[in-house]
């Protein structure tokens, strides 16, 4: 699931992390085998990448990202990925103007399908992007703009 | 205190569209609190899935989750009566298990 | 989750508002219906519901008594079909009473709990988060039903009648009044649809939408906070929680809807 | 209202007899409904309940039927009469501004900070469309799109503009002028609006280089 070089740096983004909070070291111990806090406090599609050990992506017809064209309300944006190839070890959503830009990695196992879909904060409007990381290595992408409106009175 | 997950698994065909929603604040760390201070992180970081208590799917998720978050996925082989088993682990070191039955 | 794709009243609503405001709009009106479709399917008030049903079971307050015998109007312990009867007259209480201050009133009768300190407590804490998923719950119980107050007790007349005064009460900085967006059919806040709450607005709008779950701000709204929070934006002062203003207003906008089908809860921008 | 429910009950005590089970009449509804909205709301922070107190074109406006004539014409003249006309016959600001005034739809509710003009917002485009450019816009109020335009201002300066000029200026004062019982809010009479935010909105509306006019 990781490669070495990923675990070190988790380890260390994580421990800072949960110290940061407040929380004691052994949870920080327990957590950081997974969590990689690189990936997701990278401020764009490439660094989060690159945390995740994973090639440049390049965009694809396979890959599809489902979303509203415009939403209402920022705060709930519904994002699905979908990828219509076999071996997909890992399905990203990222949001490209958010303050970081990873919002979820899923890793389904050959028991579920390569399409699942959660919803996401959008600070603004801006592309989504589905990335599918194949078995083989391969990273392919779909992209979408979602207009993000402000809705009610405002006040 | 955690409250309850509402986890729904449809069966269709040879396999269940699995629903969950999460009850959980998903707190960015960015937000500012009346006062002005910042209202720290606190989100749900780790999601996985088990069917029949074999795991299936497993996720991490960053603090741009929505606010209750929703996860939908497709189970292949899944059956009336399965068990489908959601647990989720957040940033604070909580942690919540719900299970549900396929029907 | 809720299987029920978009519905007829508000697409009829969008058209409506596209044929007034011209084609520029017309994508973005399809846009907001899309989004809007995509939520329903996975309505976080579900969460609120499961909570409102265990706290109807469990034994709570100084008296450690479950609501299971409170009597929402169709007797001890009927939750279905109650939501779609309110606002009512109750004898107990003589009032015309809605969900959430009846709910109160058997918090108190059976529980043993302070009716006045969790009618003054704000919205979204304490007791009042235990009052919003209870009628998230008794309302998903009533879901698919049609809106049919009672109107046979003189205080149920004389709350309608006081309720369509409240409605077209024009005040504060700006002078508006419910009826100042909810007084037309086919009008807009922003992209927000207003539906015309002088008559039936169609199934499962206004009215028979509510409690709804916000996901602007991810909080589960009662009638009750959405009134407070209409009078917020009306520049009003701040409406008392079950005030007879915001009761009678329910009464008025209930009898209107006749008819209409509840979706409540549901899911709102 | 306190009082008719305090008699039925000394009449019959907790028991309605068909009696007293008499709908009060019009009159004594409006009365009730009035003490039903003085007793519902109390102070909020900046919102405090003399909000609720009605000046004569709020009361007039109470209902869902149209005004009679005379009383409308009255409602109008009076609100005519309290427009204050801009000092030094100045009506103009800056377009950008009166843009992001008619953005904000902040002001005068009890959530925000003060009741003085800098916190508030014009609220435009809650009901109005303006600058296409902006697709959130409402519908209660007409399009404002090419307002200037469409009323042939080519120089806000040119005496042939200053009857538009006033009238857009006084609507802006005091939407009841013009409509008795319009849905506008009468930003200058109510301190909603200062005098210098109404000219950056007139700027918006009426300025040949405003986007509204392109």
């Amino acid at each position: 699931m990781h490669t070495r070089r990923h675990m070190l740096s988790d380890s260390a983004k994580v421990a800072a992390l949960l110290a940061a909070v407040g929380l004691a070291p052994q949870l920080a111990k327990a957590q950081a085998a997974s969590y990689n806090s690189a990936a997701f406090e990278a401020k764009n599609m490439a660094d989060a990448m690159k945390a995740l050990g994973a090639a440049v992506p390049v965009a694809s017809k396979d890959v599809t990202v489902t979303a509203p064209d415009i939403a209402e309300n920022g705060a709930v944006v519904p994002v699905g990925a979908a990828a219509a190839l076999p071996g997909v070890k890992r399905l990203l959503i990222l949001v490209e103007k958010n303050p970081a830009a990873l919002a979820a990695m899923f890793e389904p196992s050959d028991a579920v399908e390569a399409n699942i879909s959660t919803r996401v904060k959008l600070g603004q409007s801006s592309n989504v992007f589905a990335v599918a990381i194949l078995n083989d290595g391969k990273v392919l992408f779909a992209q979408k703009e979602v207009k993000v409106t402000l809705g009610g009175c405002g006040g | 205190m955690t409250d309850p997950m509402r986890i729904r698994a449809q069966v269709a065909g040879d396999k269940a569209t699995v629903r969950v929603l999460m009850a959980h604040e998903m707190e960015t760390g960015q937000r500012k609190d009346a006062a002005g201070k910042v209202i720290p992180a606190w989100f749900i970081q780790e999601v996985s899935a088990t069917h029949n208590g074999k795991p299936v799917l497993s996720a991490q998720w960053g603090p741009s989750i929505s606010k209750n978050p929703f996860m939908q996925f497709s189970l292949k082989g899944a059956k009336v009566g399965d068990k489908i088993a959601i647990t989720w682990v957040d940033n604070k070191g909580e942690k919540r298990t719900d299970e549900a039955t396929a029907s | 989750m809720n299987a029920r794709t978009v519905k007829p009243g508000i697409a009829a609503l969008a058209l409506l508002a596209c044929a007034s405001a011209g084609a520029q709009t017309k994508s973005s009106a399809d846009g907001i219906a899309e989004y809007r479709k995509m939520l329903e399917d996975g309505n976080p008030a579900e969460l609120f519901e499961a909570k409102g049903e265990a706290l109807w079971k469990e034994k709570r307050g100084p008296k450690n008594a479950s609501l299971e015998l409170c009597d929402l109007g169709k007797g001890a312990g009927i939750v279905k079909g109650a939501f779609v009867e309110l606002p009512r007259y109750f004898a107990d209480t003589n009032k015309v009473q809605d969900l959430e201050s009846r709910l109160v009133s058997c918090m108190e009768a059976l529980q043993g709990l302070n009716a006045a300190g969790i009618s003054s407590t704000p919205f979204g804490r304490g007791e009042q988060n235990n009052v919003t998923a209870l009628a998230t719950w008794v309302a998903a119980e009533s879901r698919g039903l049609k809106f049919n107050l009672p109107q046979n007790h003189v205080e149920e007349k004389r709350s309608y009648e006081i309720g369509k005064r409240v409605f077209f009460f024009r005040g504060g900085t700006h002078d508006f009044s419910c009826a100042s967006c909810h007084g037309e059919d086919a009008k807009r806040i922003r992209l927000q649809d207003l539906p015309n709450l002088t008559k039936n607005p169609g199934d499962g709008i206004g009215f028979a939408a509510w409690p709804a779950y916000r996901v602007s701000n991810g909080q589960m709204w009662g009638m009750q906070l959405r009134l407070n929070d209409c009078y917020r934006q009306q520049r009003f002062p701040y409406p008392g929680f079950g005030s007879e203003a915001t009761i009678a207003v329910s009464t008025y906008m209930g009898v209107n809807a006749k008819g209409a089908e509840s979706i409540a809860p549901s899911i709102k921008r | 209202m306190a009082s008719s429910k305090n008699v039925s009950m000394a009449l019959v005590g907790l028991v309605f007899s068909a009696g007293c089970a008499v709908l009060p009449s019009p009159q004594e509804l409006d009365v009730q409904g009035r003490a039903v909205m003085k007793a519902s709301f109390r102070d909020q922070s900046i919102a405090k309940v003399n909000r609720i107190d009605q000046d004569p074109a709020q009361l007039a406006c109470s209902t869902d039927q149209p005004l009679a004539p005379e009383q409308a014409k009255k409602v109008e003249a009076d609100s005519l009469a309290t427009i204050v006309w801009p000092a030094g016959g100045r009506y103009f600001g800056d377009w950008r501004e009166g843009e992001k005034l008619a953005q904000n739809g902040r002001g005068m509710t009890w959530t925000d900070p003060s009741a003085e003009t800098k916190d508030n917002g014009g609220n435009c485009y809650n009901c109005h469309e303006i600058d296409r450019k902006e697709i959130s816009f409402g519908t209660i109020g007409p399009s404002l799109w090419n307002y200037g335009k469409i009323r042939g201002v080519k120089e806000v300066a040119d005496p042939a503009a200053a009857p538009v000029v006033q009238y857009t200026w006084g609507k802006l004062w005091n939407s009841k002028a013009y409509v008795a019982c319009s849905n506008m809010p009468r930003f200058g009479h109510a301190k909603v609006l200062d005098e210098n935010q109404i000219r950056h909105l007139m700027a918006l509306l009426l300025d040949p280089a405003s986007p509204v006019n392109r």
